[in-house]
């Protein structure tokens, strides 16, 4: 079984890492604005999964902070930007 | 690992350095955050590269220093990503500031005739 | 990987299943994301990452974790509560700032959103 | 075994600015007179400390003349040092005198057109004096930054046009030179494993081939950083237009500034590289020796070129860091001691001649300085009008004589100190071995001074000899620190044997490596309490 | 005492500054009685000087350099005292009814004391350094001086070039005398006088001897610097005739006896020095034939004057230096009491032109006859002080190069002649008609103005007629102290028989008359508008196209090696650095084998990271908001890799700051202009512009490939030193936290962290400060389009509107339901810090992007009014806090931020660790929160002020 | 509750939410637990103008809960099997109006919680003249199905649980 569990961490690390790479490749051709904010949103969903994937790879719960940082902090940036293309400024 | 991260401190410098020297603020603000992600990863590097050893002392007992990763860089790059923080502000600001006054978003504040 | 070996193998087996489904359901979410022709489809795209891939993951770090220390290890509630409370907004924010972009951009004669719900005054 | 209140000295030059500055800032911007008052008691504060850090560290209270301060009580290279020899005690003092200066300069007018300029200035000092006191490499960074960023604070307070743009030239050059103070600084690390700086000294000659190569790389990149910072030819153009752009105190303070980056070079290349032991004796001395041969070039001829006060200054300042820069690359021990008092000999003349501009600027019509300046290029015979004098206002005069103290003092003319600083160094090179770039050297200095005295006479001429002089609205506190400014270079004239010899012992300090590095490396920390805690 | 000849007059200098400018009496009071009293002091010094004592006073200055002040007078020195003490007296008085009513004296007087006493330091240094500083102050007072007049351009010009020159000529002295200093090992003057062999004998000497040369020529205006003096003419009467004739001019030829017995003697000496005076003297004296201005004149003739006593020092025989000295003294009186008599024309006609001037003698007969004498003595004729010593130079002169070798003497005559022509040139304004149409008309001048000039010709009769009596015993005491035991016996008689030197003097005499008299028939003198054949050695005109060639080529040098732009700035640097670390980077690398294995995941995570970069770089100028999320790309990336890489610390911090970064910006880039891609305005990109880019690409290609070159080297190093094993071993047991990371910022370096949330509070200060000057650029004051879009129903809305029942209605429930677990949240990482990752920056951080969002959410008007967080406060309580925390540890005696841990036991709770590092991050938290709600609000506010005020009061002051 | 727990349900939730970030039940904890779960909402109250809401129907907020999570999980392997396979230009996307009698706040904040977690719809926003829900639909196939679908499995039980009131 812990070879599954090995190859199944394994595997869920390259899915997320691709994933990241399948976002990047929205956040680079874009076309608009939207489509990149969108994208990098994705980014930070994976960057979270990614920090939980690799606590779980070296067994370290110490992972799950950054995770949890990630969650509370990263969709703020996503926010603002959508409110940014919204109304032209951030804070009114 | 190092050679990645080699050509990935490379490639940030690199960029940053490109944007520093373009013209519009906005460019050398952009430059600026590049190469400080670039210089950090390096100082960082340092203390070479370990995985999964943060320096956290968990375990009771004396500590094996050889187990954990190197402090001094970690902190080192703490306090220059904060400064790094603060100084951007201030140039994004000023960057605004001078657009302002000057009307030009020009590193120069004034539009050169090329 | 400190620690997994000692995982009792129920653990393991439905941490493993889970992780495969997760995984492969942040990938299907990214491609979703990459290649879907429209942004108004390309937006339901991560949705599935946020929801079923981000809650897979969760849920075979819960059981991994707590069953790696022998007691329930559920923090991770907590970030799925934080998912649940802010992917709606991000969703939301990004969806109405893409319609009236791009119902502006129509009215200067570029693309926009499909269908009745959206006209401009003067359609 | 505790620390008695006398040890505490060393690290409150840093502590006193920062509390001052927080205690300032948490006061309504209304209250200027408190706020002044404040500050100007947290800077006589500040004088008595490093005048008392001068006179504890010469007169033998410290052992070897060098007090050593470990903050956080871990001991030396691994926790911070603070360290307070002759060579800072006399910076610290010289800092606290520019600022009660500047500060006392712009009491009426400066200090009043934007918000929180007091703690920025007091922020200022604390970036000052702290890179003046520690001895770990990290932490002058840090220093470098507070000092830095009060200084942009200060360049744009009150900000118009120019120095909005000046601001957007020395914010950028600085951020970059800070990134490549932390490359080099990286480097250093990675190579010999401390940042202590006395504890570099100890282990470069220990370290293995690789590691010095390492080492030489880092030493490059950190010299950099400071080149710029003092303004070396081809990196210091940003100063021109800065110190045009800053407001008076401010652009007398950024004189100081520039001669942070000297001292750091200075400090760090005799002890890394002058001992004979070092394996990199020498390293970069040609280097320094040709960068500032040329930055005195450029001094002399940005000298001439300008035709602004502000450029004269910023050039002259150039001039100044260039020689300093040269004077560390002939890499000639008798040299310090003189270099230092053509230092401080240097920053008093700049300083007073940054706050002597506006007063100038003030008094004077620019449209009848045209006319003159046109009359000059297309007179000749033009009818001789009657000769009788036309008289000089008083604080025309005034300024005027504080201009000329100031330009003597720069051009390195008799009576003042500039002149006994020239001497001083010829002297001192030319009882060393001759050599053909000590000529050069001597050479250049002589032709740059030659510069300055057509340059400055010219403005002068220009400026006080013109026929648009208005009388100057010069108030008391304006006229006051000018002239304190000048009463200092004529103090260290006048008592030069004195300073010199303090110089001198100040040099010898840092001649010495092994007797700091024995202080710095061997200060016990203080044990703690018996009986456990 | 000695001493008192020098403070006296500066004393009086000084109070002679601060008397009234009316006060004209007093001012010559003051200055006539301290240079009187002077000058009886020097005249009772010579009961000892006369003895061949010589008197020192010394004074330590700088005696580690061997810089004392000395002062010394020997028979030279008192002579030259005498002279200038005497002449100074008389210029005073004269001076006293020369300068006008309406004159502002206290300046004039004060300068002309302060000469005084630079003069007389010159005269008496007995060290040499001390010599060139006195030399250099009479530099500057002549400058002052000839400036008096400073309304008028001739006099800026005239001060401006006499200054430039002799203060080079200083420098050059500067320059020689420390390299006599060298070569004897002192500068003490005694020493050096000593030491001349020593000093002729040495490598050095030459240098030497040009450099002080230099010095001394350009002093006395000796050829090729003589072209000064005449524009130094400019000055008041007073001024040329005591300082451009009498005594300063003179400091040159003073300093050239003085050193004397040290530098003569040699081939070398008598080449630099003969050559450059014979010159001189030919073309001063061929050049004041010419003049048109009476002090014009007078200046060609000093500088021919000067000519010969500097031939004469050149020379090198014991007599003609004796000579010299002699010399010195007649042109100081003669020329002074001309220079006096111009003055007075001056005054009473109006002008100096010779062409206008004419027979005076009608209206000043008195005057006249005192010209005529003192022109007479300066043409060589009999009877007065100048034919004795001119008599003199001609016999030298014969000696010069052996007996068949006349050059010398034939100079010798010419000038004899051309000085008789200029003589009668002087004097012919006396003779003839007194036209009508002078300025003013004139009469004798007050007696007291006229009796300095009466004592001065007294003073050329009585040493031409009874030398013997008058001088010879002074100059003898000269002589003396200059040459020693090689002091010749000083003949001086009136009479020596009929000998060569005679017959030159005779036939220097009738020739000149007769020179003067063809020149005045066929010459057209007075016409001539230029001097014949040599017009073109124009110094003057040389001086000036130099230095306006020395000012062109200086704006072009610093345009050239200068740049007042970033870019290039900015690209020099990093050029620099590319230099630098091409240089010094090991080649070939030497790489070990890498101690981590590679792993696709961070490959892969880094290309998306690197092309973030990349793809940022190229984005950023067009595509603003693109490169901002690029940014953010790679910021994800980078705190994913510091997560990785066993530093969690520092991807949190990355995380947060990530986030607050890309609002802060996004707050600032409403704030830029709109700027279209060329190819969307259809423009071409010119070819210079891609040269640029190109060359920019390959700096940045070349730094960033040597930056990764670097980071593996530094990478694949066997890691030698083991640096942090103390901080890893003691973090815990004496620094009180687990987390090694927590425990260095804020225990091992906490000095680092005190100054980082100090830049951190700076920055935000400066923010702030900058804000509320800010004036939006016209064309982004308008409220953003998307703002005034009909499309849009939120558009008309305010912020309130929003939240009530417009767009944000459902996403302000989640957004206020997440404040409070977000501040909890913060609260948690600030708690853990010091043991696990977290800490005070990532909490305050965390906190600010709580409140943040209310901001996005409520709007700024909307949260204030409810939640006023004084963010000034917060900076300072929070600095306050973390300074209190590290003084804490004063109170026990041990140093700033010692820190402690409190173990207390509670009832219930447990043991609990308080450690004092948890109090200065609470510090660092408050100063965190503190500045970046300052800048964020700060920044927000801008909207709110830029569209909601009236256009006029959109720079308000209120924030 | 009034002044000492102005919002007492976030209350709750905080001092939960500290339980489970802690992972402990140690007393020290617990008290602290217990004054951030008093002192933050005191503190933030200001910023709060909604009152906690009031769940009328705590059991259906159940039922829905899971209902909707079975709903959610379905839609993700729908969501999935588009991506992978269907023919992206075949994709029937579109916006549609849903008009809704909830006006309950939280009520449609949770709405929009349970609609934009269940893959393949977005909500837009609540178009203001009629109160209409604008939505956008990854693959419509019956705009009435959708409507009616939303109204009775969601909008009704949550117009029960917070409005306190039977559905229309
Ligand atoms: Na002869
Ligand atoms: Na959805």
């Amino acid at each position: 079984m812990n070879s599954l569990l090995g190859f199944s961490l394994g595997f869920v690390f390259v899915c997320v890492i691709i994933a990241m790479l399948f976002s990047t490749v929205r956040l680079l051709i874009g076309p608009s604005a939207q489509d990149r904010i969108l994208a990098l949103d994705t980014l930070w969903m994976c960057a979270m999964l990614l920090s939980l994937v690799q606590g779980m790879r070296f067994g370290n719960p110490l992972y799950f902070e950054a995770a949890l940082l990630i969650v509370l902090i990263g969709f703020v940036s996503t926010v603002a930007l959508a409110k940014f293309l919204m109304r032209g400024e951030v804070i009114e | 690992m190092e050679l990645t991260l080699s050509i990935a401190i490379g490639v940030l410098f690199g960029s940053g350095v490109w944007l520093v020297l373009r013209p519009r603020s906005f460019q050398v603000l952009t430059g600026l955050l590049l190469m400080s992600y670039g210089v950090n990863l390096f100082i960082f590097s340092t203390g070479q590269l370990w995985v999964d050893q943060p320096p956290l002392i968990l375990q009771p007992g004396d500590p094996d220093p050889a187990d954990y990763a190197d402090p001094l860089p970690q902190a080192l790059v703490l306090t220059a990503i904060v400064i790094g923080f603060a100084t951007t502000a201030l140039y994004l600001v000023l960057m605004i500031g001078s657009r302002g006054i000057t009307g030009s978003d020009h590193v120069d504040g004034k539009e050169h005739d090329q | 990987m400190s620690g997994l070996e000692a995982l009792p193998p129920w653990a393991a087996l439905v941490v493993s299943l889970l992780l495969l489904l997760g995984g492969g359901i942040v990938v299907i979410g990214a491609l979703g994301l990459m290649r879907l022709p429209h942004f108004y489809q390309r937006i339901h795209g991560p949705a599935i990452t946020t929801t079923l891939g981000a809650g897979c993951l969760l849920v075979a770090s819960m059981v991994l974790f707590s069953s790696l220390q022998s007691r329930p290890v559920i923090h991770e509630l907590l970030i799925s509560a934080f998912i649940l409370l802010t992917a709606p907004v991000v969703a939301m924010m990004i969806m109405r700032a893409a319609v009236y972009r791009d119902l502006r951009g129509r009215r200067r004669g570029r693309g926009g959103p499909q269908g009745e719900v959206y006209r401009l005054p003067e359609d | 075994m505790s620390l008695s209140w006398i040890e505490h000295l060393v690290i409150a030059p840093i502590l006193l600015p920062l509390l001052c500055g927080a205690l300032l800032l948490a006061i309504n911007e209304t209250r200027h007179n408190l706020k002044f008052c404040l500050n100007a008691a947290a800077l006589l504060a500040q004088l008595a400390v490093a005048i008392a850090l001068l006179i504890t560290v010469d007169g033998g209270y410290w052992q070897q003349g060098v007090a050593v301060y470990l903050s956080g009580n871990w001991a030396a290279p691994f926790g911070i040092a603070l360290v307070a020899d002759r060579l800072s005690a006399l910076m610290l003092v010289l800092t606290a005198v520019l600022a009660s200066c500047a500060l006392i300069y712009g009491m009426m007018r400066w200090t009043r057109v934007g918000v929180h300029f007091h703690s920025l200035f007091q922020f200022l000092l604390m970036g000052l004096n702290g890179a003046f006191l520690t001895h770990d490499l990290f932490n002058l960074f840090v220093f470098f930054e507070v000092m830095l960023a009060a200084s942009y604070g200060l360049l744009l307070h009150g900000y118009n046009l120019t120095r909005i743009r000046a601001g957007m030239q020395f914010i950028a050059v600085n951020l970059v030179a800070a990134l490549m103070f932390l490359i080099g600084l990286a480097l250093v690390y990675a190579a010999a494993g401390t940042l202590n700086m006395a504890d570099l000294a100890v282990r470069l000659p220990a370290l293995e081939a690789g590691d010095l190569d390492l080492f030489r790389l880092g030493a490059g990149v950190l010299a950099i950083a400071f080149l710029i910072k003092s303004a070396m030819w081809p990196l210091g153009f940003w100063l021109p237009t800065t110190y045009g752009a800053a407001s008076p105190p401010v652009a007398a303070m950024l004189v100081l500034m520039t001669k942070v980056g000297v001292y750091v070079i200075l400090r760090l290349w005799l002890l890394l590289f002058s001992d004979d032991a070092s394996p990199l004796r020498g390293f970069g001395a040609s280097v320094l020796w040709w960068g500032g041969m040329v930055t005195i070039a450029f001094g002399g001829f940005g000298m001439l070129a300008s035709n602004s006060q502000g450029q004269l200054a910023a050039y002259g300042a150039i001039l100044s860091s260039g020689t300093l820069l040269a004077i560390i690359g002939l890499a000639d021990p008798n040299l310090i001691g003189a270099a230092l008092f053509y230092l401080v000999s240097s920053t008093l003349g700049m300083a007073g001649f940054m706050l002597l501009i506006e007063l100038i600027e003030r008094s004077h019509n620019p449209l009848q300085a045209m006319l003159a300046v046109t009359r000059q290029a297309f007179e000749y015979e033009e009818v001789p009008e009657q000769p009788v004098g036309v008289g000089i206002p008083a604080g025309m005069a005034f300024l005027g004589l504080c201009f000329a103290g100031c330009s003597l003092i720069i051009a390195g003319l008799p009576p003042l100190s500039g002149f006994v600083a020239k001497f001083s160094l010829f002297h001192q090179l030319l009882s060393g071995p001759m050599a053909g770039t000590g000529v050069a050297f001597m050479a250049a200095v002589l032709l740059a001074g030659m510069a300055a005295t057509i340059a400055l006479m010219r403005f002068g001429v220009r400026t006080f000899w013109a026929s648009g002089t208005i009388s100057a609205r010069l108030h008391v506190s304006e006229g006051a620190s000018v002239l304190v400014l000048l009463a200092l270079g004529l103090a260290l004239t006048v008592q030069a044997g004195a300073v010199f010899g303090y110089l001198e012992r100040s040099s010898a300090d840092l001649q010495r490596p092994e007797l700091y590095i024995q202080r710095v490396l061997g200060e016990p920390v203080v044990p703690p309490p018996a009986g456990g805690d | 005492m000695l001493p008192s000849l020098i403070i006296a007059p500066l004393l009086a200098s000084l109070i002679a500054a601060c008397l009234p400018a009316n006060a004209r009496n007093r001012e010559a009071w003051l200055a006539g009685l301290v240079t009187f009293m002077g000058l009886l002091f020097t005249a009772w010094l010579y009961t000892r000087v006369g003895q061949g004592e010589v008197l020192y006073w010394r004074l330590d200055w700088l005696p580690q350099l061997g810089l004392n002040l000395v002062l010394r007078m020997d028979g030279l020195a008192w002579l030259f005292a005498l002279l200038v003490q005497g002449i100074g007296l008389l210029v005073v008085l004269y001076a006293r009814y020369y300068m006008s009513p309406k004159d502002p004296v206290p300046r004039f007087f004060a300068f002309l004391l302060a000469f005084m006493a630079a003069m007389l330091g010159v005269v008496l240094s007995g060290n040499l350094i001390q010599l060139v500083i006195f030399w250099e102050l009479t530099s500057i007072t002549s400058f002052l001086l000839i400036g008096y007049w400073h309304h008028r351009i001739d006099a800026q010009r005239g001060a401006r070039m006499a200054f430039t020159v002799t203060a080079a000529g200083g420098l050059c002295l500067l320059a020689g005398v420390m390299l006599l200093g060298h070569i004897v090992g002192s500068y003490d003057l005694a020493v050096v006088l000593a030491a001349g062999e020593r000093v002729r004998a040495h490598d050095g000497y030459l240098a030497t001897l040009v450099l002080i040369a230099l010095g001394a020529l350009t002093k006395s205006a000796q050829f090729p610097f003589h072209f000064w003096l005449p524009h130094a003419m400019a000055a008041p009467t007073p001024v040329s005739s005591f300082l451009h004739s009498a005594t300063m001019v003179k400091a040159g030829v003073f300093l050239l006896i003085l050193l004397w017995p040290v530098l003569s003697g040699t081939p070398e000496w008598f080449w630099l020095i003969t050559g450059a005076g014979t010159c001189t003297l030919l073309l001063g004296s061929f050049y004041a034939i010419f003049q048109h201005d009476l002090k014009g004149l007078l200046a060609y003739s000093t500088i021919s004057h000067l000519g010969l006593i500097t031939v004469l020092l050149g020379m090198g025989s014991p007599l003609a230096v004796a000579a010299a000295i002699f010399h010195t003294l007649n042109h100081g009186i003669f020329k002074a009491s001309l220079f006096m008599a111009a003055g007075i024309i001056d005054h009473e006609t109006g002008t100096r032109d010779m062409r206008r001037l004419r027979g005076l003698y009608n209206a000043l007969p008195y005057t006249a006859t005192l010209a005529i004498v003192a022109s007479a003595s300066m043409a060589g004729v009999p009877l007065l002080n100048g034919f004795l010593s001119k008599e003199m130079f001609f016999a030298e002169s014969t000696l010069i190069g052996g007996h068949d070798d006349w050059w010398m003497s034939v100079a010798a005559v010419a000038m004899g002649v051309f000085g008789v022509a200029y003589s009668l040139r002087f004097i012919s304004v006396f003779f003839g008609q007194l036209p009508a149409d002078l300025p003013r008309s004139p009469h004798e001048p007050p007696r007291w103005m006229r009796l300095p000039v009466e004592l001065l010709v007294l003073l050329c009769l009585v040493v031409g007629i009874a030398p013997g009596w008058s001088v010879e015993p002074a100059l003898t005491l000269a002589a003396e102290a200059v040459l020693g035991e090689h002091t010749p016996r000083i003949d001086l008689a009136l009479w020596h028989g009929v000998n060569l030197p005679l017959l030159m003097s005779v036939l220097a005499l009738v020739g000149g008359v007769l020179f003067y008299g063809l020149l005045c028939r066929f010459a057209a003198l007075r016409q001539c508008d230029r001097v014949p054949l040599m017009h073109r050695i124009d110094g003057a005109g040389i001086y000036d196209s130099s230095l306006s060639l020395l000012a062109s080529t200086a704006r072009r040098v610093v345009q050239l090696l200068g740049t007042d732009r970033l870019q290039p700035q900015l690209l020099l640097i990093l050029l620099t650095l590319v230099t630098v670390a091409g240089l010094l980077m090991a080649w070939p690398l030497p790489v070990a084998p890498a101690p981590v294995d590679g792993d696709v995941g961070f490959t892969l995570m880094w290309v998306i990271g690197g092309t973030c970069a990349l793809v940022a770089a190229w984005q950023a100028k067009y595509h603003r908001l693109a490169a901002l999320l690029l940014v953010g790309g790679t910021g994800i990336v980078t705190s994913m890799t510091f997560l990785w890489l066993s530093a969690p610390d520092l991807a949190l911090t990355q995380l947060v700051v990530e986030t607050v970064t890309t609002v802060l910006i996004l707050l600032g880039l409403r704030w830029l202009p709109l700027r279209l891609p060329p190819r969307a305005l259809g423009l071409d990109i010119p070819r210079s512009v891609w040269l640029r880019r190109s060359r920019d690409l390959l700096v940045a290609a070349a730094s960033g490939g040597l930056m990764a070159l670097a980071s593996y080297w530094v990478l694949t190093r066997e890691a030698a030193h083991n640096f942090s094993d103390f901080f890893l071993t003691r973090a815990l047991s004496e620094g009180g936290g687990s987390n090694v990371v927590n425990v260095l910022l804020v225990d091992f370096r906490a000095l680092d962290t005190l100054g980082e949330i100090t830049v951190v509070a700076i920055v935000a200060l400066t923010v702030y400060a900058l804000l509320r000057r800010f004036r939006p650029a016209p064309d982004s004051a308008q409220p953003p389009a998307p703002q005034t879009s009909a499309v849009d129903p939120a558009a008309g809305q305010g912020p309130v509107e929003h939240t009530e029942s417009g767009y944000l209605m459902v996403p302000a429930v989640y957004l206020r339901l997440l404040l409070p677990f977000m501040v909890l949240v913060a609260v948690y990482f600030f708690m853990r810090g010091h043991n696990l990752p977290g800490g005070g920056f990532v909490a305050g951080l965390m906190f600010a992007v709580a409140m943040i969002i209310q901001y996005m959410v409520g709007g700024a008007v909307w949260v204030e009014a409810r939640f006023r967080l004084q963010a000034h406060q917060w900076i300072a309580r929070g600095l306050a806090i973390a300074v209190a925390t590290g003084l804490g540890a004063w109170l026990f005696g041990y140093p700033f931020l010692t820190s402690h841990t409190a173990h207390v036991n509670l009832p219930l709770l447990g043991e609990l660790h308080l450690p004092s590092a948890f109090l200065f991050d609470a510090g660092v938290f408050m100063v965190v929160v503190g500045a970046t709600m300052l800048m964020l609000v700060a920044l927000s506010h801008q909207s709110i002020r830029s569209h909601r005020l009236p256009p006029g009061r959109a720079t308000g002051e209120t924030l | 509750m009034g002044k000492w727990l102005p919002l007492p349900l976030t209350s709750l939730g905080l001092a939960l939410c500290w339980l489970l970030l802690n992972q402990t039940l140690a007393p020290a904890h617990l008290l602290l637990a217990l004054v951030l779960a008093v002192a933050i909402p005191l503190l933030l109250a200001p910023l709060q103008p909604l009152a906690d809401p009031v769940l009328h129907r705590p059991l259906a907020l159940c039922r829905l809960l899971l209902v909707s999570g079975v709903e959610i999980i379905r839609s993700c392997f729908n969501v999935s099997r588009i991506i992978l396979f269907a023919r992206h230009d075949a994709l029937n996307s579109q916006f549609i109006r849903v008009p809704l009698d909830l006006r309950n706040r939280h009520g449609l904040a949770l709405l929009s919680c349970l609609i934009n977690s269940t893959p393949g719809t977005v909500w837009v926003e609540i178009l203001p003249e009629r109160h209409e829900l604008a939505l956008h639909v990854f693959d419509l196939h019956d705009e009435q199905w959708w409507v009616e679908t939303i109204k009775r499995s969601y909008e009704q039980p949550l117009i029960e649980i917070f409005e306190g009131r039977p559905a229309p």
